[in-house]
């Protein structure tokens, strides 16, 4: 396998507070990795700063073409699509305008067959289709959320904590049509999650944040018999 | 009841410019929550580009069109130029930079086109219609007012430009996660607020004659109809500016007066702000501080 | 006063907050003691913060009550709440940037100044000793968080860390029972935190007031909590010493999720 | 703390030696700007330190010097008299105004008093208050002469008298806002969140400051119609307002001493530019605002500040 995404000695700060000191790290091609890590750690920031949403210094190169210092703009252009704390739902917007707007960088014609593979993934975003999206409850919105993004026909797919205020049966929900929309859209994922169990389940390879480092990394299946998560989480 | 109903109807044609002007004003506060009070200044300045073209011999309705696309581009270059830098300063800093444009838009109208009042020609004709409720020239701005409106709201909701633009403005974050290139959807929505200000213009100067200070009056009552309809609304500032113009004709008929008109709007916009600051079809948001 | 003793200093019982439909809390009851540092953790939406504006006023709960020394803070006006002796720090810091900051801490006192717009623009004798003695007190404060050598800069030019030792003084000087802290570890650095770790023990046994450590860099709260209480969803989830806590079962599944999700797979 | 008095008593000396040497319009001139310096500082405690903008302050300037023309034109009441009346009928006014303005956020206030400053024109002209106003033609008021015989000329007692006026109010004004309600008022602007839960109530330190600014612009239209010996409605366009907006940006919008250099600014630069064309002002008052927003956020007053503090700093090394 080769790195579709390759992050190196990546830095990034909000105005005068630095968040990110020099991470490592990569996203298989097709593969799912996860970032662990307690609230604050520097997860969200980090998703950001693949996406030019914050000031950075390092090298970021998805498929052999550095991104670093290119505007949000043109990196979603080159596919790629993030689905960001809060979900980013255009909440005054209709779930079809919401629909529209992620196949916004394609043909119009294209995406409108799109979205019935994605009625495939999420039957209820149909139901829903002509309704204003703030009335979306939470799971719909992270639901309206993945396939906006997916519309873009994305290479890399950045979700920022998809289980964030959902009851455990949604966030199962939403994980196991994940796992369909991988296999058949073929997208490489970076998953930012605090819920470790259900990222660890999911991803092939992780990594943990601590305050803004990268303290161990491994193969999920490694780090998830890892005590450090655990004292990380729970602060031993 | 007839001189009533006369009222209300006149009212409505300059309803009609208001809402014109209250529609272009609330573009721009929902792109960028920032009010322009250039607006009517530089819909004053539009209105002489027109009436430049006309006088170079061009037919109305070629230099009415080619004024609009001229508003168009100055709106994108003022964004462009003067807007972005202070795109997220403190209000002091945009109410500031808006005053100061309306002073230099003022002055430069002024300066080319010197401070006489002029006559401006309509296209319409003047005869009384509808059975002497309205003159040729109010139906016919009416008419065209409408035909904007219409327009804008096609536009918006039918195009995917118009849906981006909506996007940025609402959401600029998630917009350019989907690759919306916001700061041209602003530097478009100035565009397009200096162009539907321009034929607003167009319209009122045939009843109001034309100097550089034609529209100030006109400001205030758009600004009073954006705040009835609610200043995060474009469907309720149009219908706002049409209620400022029947409340106006109304009041200065039978209440206030025509000398206290512009007491009127001050009126108007404070009872919204402090009765209903949402005005009548603007959001109500839940705060999670 | 005989009650003192017997009544905890804050008693939060049974508050409910909805946001629309979303209910942010459903009905939380704990107790702050005396001199006591509360830890108040949960994973990212499970109400902290909510809960944290309810006390300060900054939103009004819609059932249950919460009781500073006995009396109920329901219908304080948030203006009132510096009075009451409530101190308070804001997540992400919220200072008055272009004020120096002398002013900054100075502003923290203003409740305990009568002084009105006349005798300010007079400067009547009254108003010199109101200034005297806060006076005295910045002074104590600049030595105490080491901010003496930056007291005429403005707050907003200062480093991060320092801000927040800015914002910690200048709750401090209106003398609060409790002091309220809402993720003061956020942008600190590791060095930086166990600096403020030892500040927030200090500030306790020096003022000898109650600590409400909203938070949600563990290892902070762990160690400087006397008691720490874990919300989910709302609903506490877990309430007792730090090692208490950690060690409950409920807190670890909403922190690390549930062991029982093999489903996915 | 000693060099302020001596720049203090320095300024004083420059501002009483006119007296001596100018006479008639350049005096008169002067006179105009410790009004308008006085007009600019009661914005400037409103907007500039409280933070709550107003595009609207040439309504009170007009209240304060209509009840001025009108106590002196009606009633015969001695000029200097008007001034405490009208200092507490702007207050009173000041204080109205600001009620509603508590529920509107900084943009809207800055819309709603530029309405009013539209509107203000056509209620003096109204036929109702006729018999006070005089209506569109105005008020014609007697110019006051220098009293106890002293050897002084209408302008240059005109001049004095401002000056001493001029000179309480600027000192009360540098007290109220150095002291704790002026660090109240600085923290509202710069976060009211923050500012309540340090105990301030916002909605008495805001209405209250809206008082006060009101009414020193108020006092300084009361001086400005005694000055000019004549209202009329025309001269208290929206323009007005406009000036006093641009002064106290140039000024420097949180800086006191900032509101002198506003109030020559907009006394001697329109009357240079009015000579290259009378679109010229406008201009430049635009150009102006624009060019300090962008370049000099704390305007004439703060450069000057931060230049100082910088000489000082390299002074000390």
């Amino acid at each position: 396998m080769t790195a579709l995404l390759d992050v190196k000695g990546l830095h990034a700060a909000y105005g005068e507070t630095k968040v990110l000191h020099g991470l490592d790290f990569a996203v298989q091609q097709g593969g799912v990795t996860a970032l662990l890590g307690a609230n604050g750690a520097g997860k969200t920031t980090t998703l950001r700063a693949i996406c030019g949403m914050v000031r950075t210094q390092g090298a970021i190169v998805l498929g052999g073409k550095h991104i670093e210092g290119m505007a949000t703009e043109d990196i979603v252009r080159l596919g790629v699509a993030h689905v960001p704390d809060g979900r980013g739902t255009f909440m005054e917007l209709t779930v079809e305008e919401n629909m529209r707007l992620g196949a916004y960088t394609r043909p119009a014609r294209e995406a409108t067959a799109d979205f019935d593979r994605m009625f495939g993934y999420f039957p209820r975003l149909k139901e829903r289709f002509r309704q204003q999206a703030g009335t979306l409850s939470g799971g719909e919105q992270q639901m309206l959320a993945i396939s906006r993004a997916l519309l873009l026909r994305p290479k890399l797919l950045l979700l920022d904590e998809p289980s964030f205020g959902l009851a455990p049966l949604i966030v199962k929900e939403i994980f196991g049509i994940m796992r369909r929309i991988k296999d058949e859209e073929g997208v490489s994922i970076l998953l930012v999650e605090q819920n470790a169990t259900i990222a660890l389940a999911f991803a092939d390879h992780a990594y943990l944040l601590e305050t803004g480092r990268i303290v161990i990394s491994g193969p999920a299946s490694d780090i998830s018999k890892d005590e450090s998560i655990r004292r990380s989480y729970l602060g031993y | 009841m007839e001189g009533f109903i006369h009222q209300v109807i006149s009212g409505i044609a300059t309803g009609g410019i208001y809402a014109s002007v209250a529609l272009a004003l609330v573009m721009i506060y929902q792109a960028t929550h920032h009010v322009n009070f250039a607006q009517g200044e530089m819909a004053t300045f539009s209105t002489y580009i027109t009436l430049t073209l006309i006088n170079i011999g061009l037919p109305y309705w070629v230099a009415f069109l080619g004024a609009v696309a001229i508003s168009f581009v100055i709106g994108v270059a003022i964004e462009r130029l003067l807007m972005r830098p202070v795109a997220n300063a403190p209000v002091l800093t945009s109410v500031g930079v808006f005053v100061g444009l309306l002073l230099i838009v003022n002055s430069v109208t002024g300066w080319m086109f010197d401070y006489t009042i002029k006559q401006f020609p309509s296209p319409f004709s003047g005869k009384p219609m509808l059975g002497g409720f309205l003159s040729g020239h109010e139906l016919g701005s009416t008419g065209v007012t409408l035909a904007v409106l219409i327009s804008v709201y096609l536009f918006f909701k039918h195009t995917r430009l118009g849906l981006a633009m909506r996007a940025a403005a609402f959401n600029p974050v998630s917009s350019r996660l989907v690759g919306v290139r916001v700061g041209w959807m602003l530097a478009l929505g100035w565009g397009l607020a200096a162009a539907i200000g321009s034929v607003a213009g167009c319209m009122v100067a045939p009843i109001v004659f034309l100097d550089p200070n034609m529209m100030s009056g006109i400001l205030l009552y758009a600004f009073a109809g954006a705040l009835l309809g609610g200043i995060d609304s474009p469907l309720g500032a149009v219908l706002g500016g049409f209620m400022v113009g029947v409340i106006e004709n109304l009041g200065g008929a039978y209440v206030v007066g025509t000398e206290l008109k512009l007491t009127l709007a001050l009126i108007i916009i404070i009872s919204v702000l402090t009765l209903k600051p949402s005005g009548l079809m603007g959001r109500k948001v839940y705060s999670r501080v | 006063m005989p009650a003192e003793s017997d009544q905890p200093l804050l008693r939060i019982t049974g508050v409910k907050m909805r946001f629309g439909g979303v209910v942010a809390l459903g009905g939380v009851s704990f107790d702050v003691a005396h001199s006591q540092i509360r830890g108040l953790i949960g994973p990212n939406g499970s109400g902290k913060t909510t809960l944290f504006n309810c006390i300060s006023g900054i939103y009004r709960f819609m059932e249950g009550d919460i009781l500073f020394e006995g009396k109920s803070l329901a219908n304080v006006p948030r203006h009132e709440m510096a009075n009451v002796g409530l101190g308070r720090t804001f997540q992400n810091v919220a200072l008055f940037r272009p004020l120096s900051v002398r002013d900054n801490i100075l502003v923290g006192a203003h409740h305990m100044a009568k002084s009105g717009f006349i005798a300010n623009a007079l400067r009547l004798p009254g108003v010199r000793r109101e200034d005297a003695a806060a006076q005295v007190r910045l002074d104590d404060l600049l030595d105490l968080l080491d901010l003496r050598s930056v007291q005429d800069i403005p707050a907003g030019s200062l480093p991060f860390g320092t801000q927040k030792r800015v914002e910690m003084a200048r709750a401090l000087i209106g003398a609060p029972k409790l002091l309220l802290l809402d993720e003061p570890a956020a942008g600190l650095n590791h060095s930086e935190v166990d600096e403020l770790a030892e500040l927030i023990l200090q500030v306790r046994d020096h003022f000898k007031i109650s600590v409400l450590l909203v938070e949600h860099h563990m290892s902070l709260v762990m160690r400087v909590s006397d008691k720490v209480v874990a919300l989910e969803f709302g609903l506490k989830i877990a309430d007792g010493t730090p090692d208490e806590v950690r060690a409950e079962p409920e807190v670890i599944r909403a922190y690390l999720g549930d062991s029982n999700t093999e489903a996915v797979h | 703390m000693r060099a302020s008095w001596l720049i203090a008593i320095l300024v004083l000396i420059a501002a009483i030696w006119p007296v001596a040497t100018f006479s008639g319009y350049h005096l008169f001139q002067l006179t105009m700007v410790v009004v308008y310096a006085i007009a600019i500082l009661g914005l400037a405690i409103l907007t500039g330190i409280n933070g709550q903008i107003s595009l609207g302050h040439g309504a009170f300037y007009a209240i304060g010097a209509y009840t001025t023309a009108i106590l002196m034109a009606s009633w015969d009441v001695p000029y200097w008299v008007t001034l405490p009346v009208s200092a507490v009928v702007c207050a009173g006014v000041g204080f109205l105004v600001g009620l509603p303005a508590l529920r509107l956020g900084g943009l809207y206030l800055a819309l709603t008093t530029f309405a009013l400053a539209v509107a203000i024109p056509q209620v003096l002209k109204h036929k109702a208050f006729e018999t006070w106003t005089g209506g569109v033609q105005g008020l014609v008021i007697d110019k006051p002469e220098a009293p106890f015989d002293l050897p002084l000329t209408s302008d240059q007692w005109l001049y004095l008298f401002s000056l001493f006026v001029g000179v309480i109010m600027y000192a009360l004004a540098v007290n109220l806002t150095q002291g704790r309600i002026g660090r109240a008022m600085r923290a509202v602007r710069d976060h009211a969140v923050a500012a309540e839960a340090m105990g301030i109530n916002l909605a008495m330190l805001k209405t209250r400051t809206f008082a006060v600014s009101a009414m020193y612009t108020g006092v300084a239209g009361s001086l400005g119609a005694i000055a000019v010996a004549f209202v009329a409605p025309d001269s208290f366009s929206v323009f007005l307002s406009i000036t006093f907006f641009v002064g106290l940006v140039a000024g420097g919008a949180a800086s006191i001493g900032g509101t002198i250099i506003g109030a020559i600014f907009i006394e001697f630069v329109p009357n240079l530019a009015d000579k290259v064309s009378k679109a010229a002002p406008g201009a430049v008052y635009g150009v102006i605002l624009i060019v300090m927003m962008f370049l000099m956020p704390k305007g004439a007053g703060g450069f000057v500040a931060d230049m100082w503090r910088k000489l000082v700093k390299a002074g000390g090394r």
